[in-house]
């Protein structure tokens, strides 16, 4: 089973070159810290920015440059701001190519759920149904199960939806796989040390497998 | 020149009455009119209904007005911050209407450019959907969605001029520019209030021509929610 | 019968202290000429300017500031510049409180026809669709007739529509009257040795006379 | 840091093809991309989509694509200025869509912000309502328009930097920061182009996002049409 840090790190191998990323909180945060240097890449920020750089020094912190988890951030020399209208026309427009966001759950058709647990205080969805609605690329980083051990990959989702038939890739902590055009996860890489039967026994939605699975590669 | 400047905070929202619908700049407590929401406090008017992306914290921006009673109905797109806030909800003494941030900030351009409905693919398939239009484009579907307006819309700018231009500063711009334009009074409150002529035309973010009332506030506390720092 | 300077002259009595202002070209340019120096009011251009300055000196030409009848101007130290979706925003929302246009022939609703004559080259609508459209108070600045002497107040326009019911006021060479809410000209005011007879002769759509009908003042 | 720049305008344009679709910044001469014309005339290619507000001048600007033949369809929203614009408009080899300006500039928006479709005042009652789609909103009518993209967008900008943040000059800016944002494509020429990290980020008007290849122009004309002085 992979740490949060493994599953950051395996996402960061779909990173492309020259793409503009939005990420969510949580582990899609920590994927900025494996993106290969040679890659040249800009991270989006939905409250106004593009070039989201490192934390501050103690002594630079400014609370006018804030990233999207409120927290203090610094500029980049390619950065740009800009208002919360041309942010999402900016996502809503496609021009931000890959979202990586956390989620309850996941259908084999690639529903997300990750905003709302009913009988729970909600706190709404902030940008998250909007990055789903419109990037070409959405990946999903999250835990294979929840913590009372159910799979978090269904055939539909039980919680109130994010956003529908959106999602491309998952990566957890035991596997990677991708959402076929006609349904179903298709199981494309699998931990090391996780067999497909476990995977099997822990996918509630329907498991595609092609072949042989490899086991993930991280470098 | 037009010259849009008011003393001080308390003369601007002075008219501001019970029931007013009010669009507050911000996002988190960056960017946030804290003279604004100091004098309406003294003033304890009630039943406001706010848009504003978030609600505060239990001692900080809105969350102050929450506290004192004074808000209706929150129209937002995460809330989750603030205790208060949550026991209100929870004992229906607050309305909630929650909207895709994306969605938010689109609606409240719109209503500020004259453009009463337009279609957005946010929330297609979820609760968000219901009871509104769908409707397919090019294969995709899409949600119609309304303008939003206010009675008056609070935005704070870095740099402001007496006819009311205004020029923010990093990510503490936000939502300010587009509620500017959909105050049917705006005001504005900045740090550095300078005569028409200082500020580069060519760096305005907001015409003055959304600005009703401008005045230099005082003390920005501009409180952090997530200092974070690398060594 | 007034002059182009005279109508201009007339017009500029409607303007309030504060107001922001649109001009289109032809008469209403003049109209800047004649707004009385202790209104303080802002003109916008709709190719992105607020603030419209006086034409430059000859050494101070830049071709990087022009209006949008495209002549050379200069800044106003109050002045903005903006895309056009930020122009026509401000525009289409209300936030430019008068337009005052051209016409060819201007219908007892309202109605403005003033881009388009069947038969002739089209050069297109610019701007003049959404000012109609758009800004609370209209005022149409035109001869009476044509050059043909047919009434330009129509009962109805027989030319391609820029908008419908939107003009509130008329000032001609002959007279300066108002859309009544029912339709219908109301003859406000009737230019000086100018009979109310002459003004009915050459006024086709319904002409309202309510009482006396004063002499235009011009100051 | 992602680096757009290319050589030149030839390389800039080297893969727009017979029949494209092209948007082009600039309002009558002003602003217009003189540089990609020039590239894009040298290798005549037919059968453009032209979507700019204006068709240039007959010896200047998109009066030059004219000339040589070079354009099937001008989407704009006023084209007096041009003599052979009119002969081939009236000789029916050139077809013409015209949108009131602020429809045009609303939908070229709207493409680059993923909004399919909205609802304007503009046209309601006129000939440019037939076909389309009419709605009440708060007792007031509005035309449904739909958004408007291109294969390439040709910008024009003032200062740009190698990560294609641009920031335009005066009215110069006109429709090139919206189209810079509907291009699958957008081309920015620039009169000066700067290392990323030389231009205020504050001061930005089209982030880098929007622009995939940048480069600096030669030997700006900038005609003017209308000199007007004053004594």
């Amino acid at each position: 089973m992979l740490t949060k840090e493994q599953i950051a790190k395996r996402i960061a191998k779909e990173v492309e070159n020259g793409q503009y990323i939005n990420l969510g909180i949580g582990i899609p945060t920590l994927v900025a810290n494996y993106i290969p240097a040679h890659l040249e890449i800009v991270l989006q920020s939905e409250n106004g920015l593009l070039g989201i750089g490192p934390f501050p020094k103690e002594s630079a912190v400014d609370p006018d440059l804030i990233n999207a988890g409120k927290q203090t951030i610094t500029l980049l020399p390619d950065s740009a701001l800009f208002d919360s209208a041309q942010s999402f026309a900016m996502i809503r427009g496609g021009h931000v190519q890959l979202t990586i966001l956390g989620a309850m759950e996941v259908s084999e058709h690639g529903d997300i759920a990750n905003w709302k647990i009913p009988g729970k205080m909600v706190k709404g969805m902030g940008g998250a149904m909007d990055l789903v609605a419109s990037a070409k690329n959405i990946i999903v980083a999250m835990q294979h199960c929840s913590k009372d051990g159910q799979s978090k990959l269904l055939p539909k989702c039980a919680l109130p939806l994010t956003g529908i038939r959106c999602v491309k890739k998952i990566v957890t902590d035991l596997a990677v796989l991708e959402i076929a055009p006609e349904g179903g996860f298709i199981l494309k890489e699998r931990a090391p040390n996780v067999s497909v039967d476990e995977i099997k026994s822990k996918t509630a939605g329907k498991l595609i497998i092609l072949g042989e699975v490899p086991e993930m590669q991280f470098d | 020149m037009i010259n849009k400047t008011v003393l001080n905070a308390e003369d601007a929202v002075a008219d501001i009455q019970d029931g007013a619908t009010l669009m507050m700049g911000g996002f988190g407590l960056s960017g946030i009119p804290e003279n604004c929401i100091a004098a309406l406090l003294k003033r304890k008017i009630q039943n406001l209904t706010i848009v504003s992306n978030n609600a505060g914290v239990d001692d900080f921006g809105i969350g102050l007005f929450l506290k004192e009673r004074m808000v209706k109905k929150m129209i937002s797109s995460y809330v989750g911050e603030n205790e208060e806030f949550e026991r209100q909800l929870l004992n229906g003494e607050l309305e909630v209407e929650l909207i895709p941030q994306g969605t938010l900030a689109e609606r409240i351009r719109a209503g500020g450019a004259g453009i009463p409905a337009f279609f957005t693919p946010a929330g297609v398939g979820t609760e968000v959907a219901e009871g509104k239009e769908i409707r397919e484009f090019d294969g995709k579907h899409f949600l119609l969605e309304r303008a939003l307006y206010a009675d008056f819309a609070l935005v704070k700018a870095w740099k402001g001029d007496t006819a009311g231009n205004l020029i923010f500063k990093g990510t503490a711009r936000n939502f300010n520019p587009l509620m500017a334009t959909a105050g049917k009074i705006t005001i504005a409150e900045v740090e550095e209030l300078v005569p028409a002529g200082s500020l580069d035309p060519n760096a305005i973010h907001t015409p003055g021509i959304y600005v009703q009332r401008i005045f230099k506030g005082d003390s920005y506390e501009k409180r952090i929610e997530q200092r974070t720092v690398s060594v």
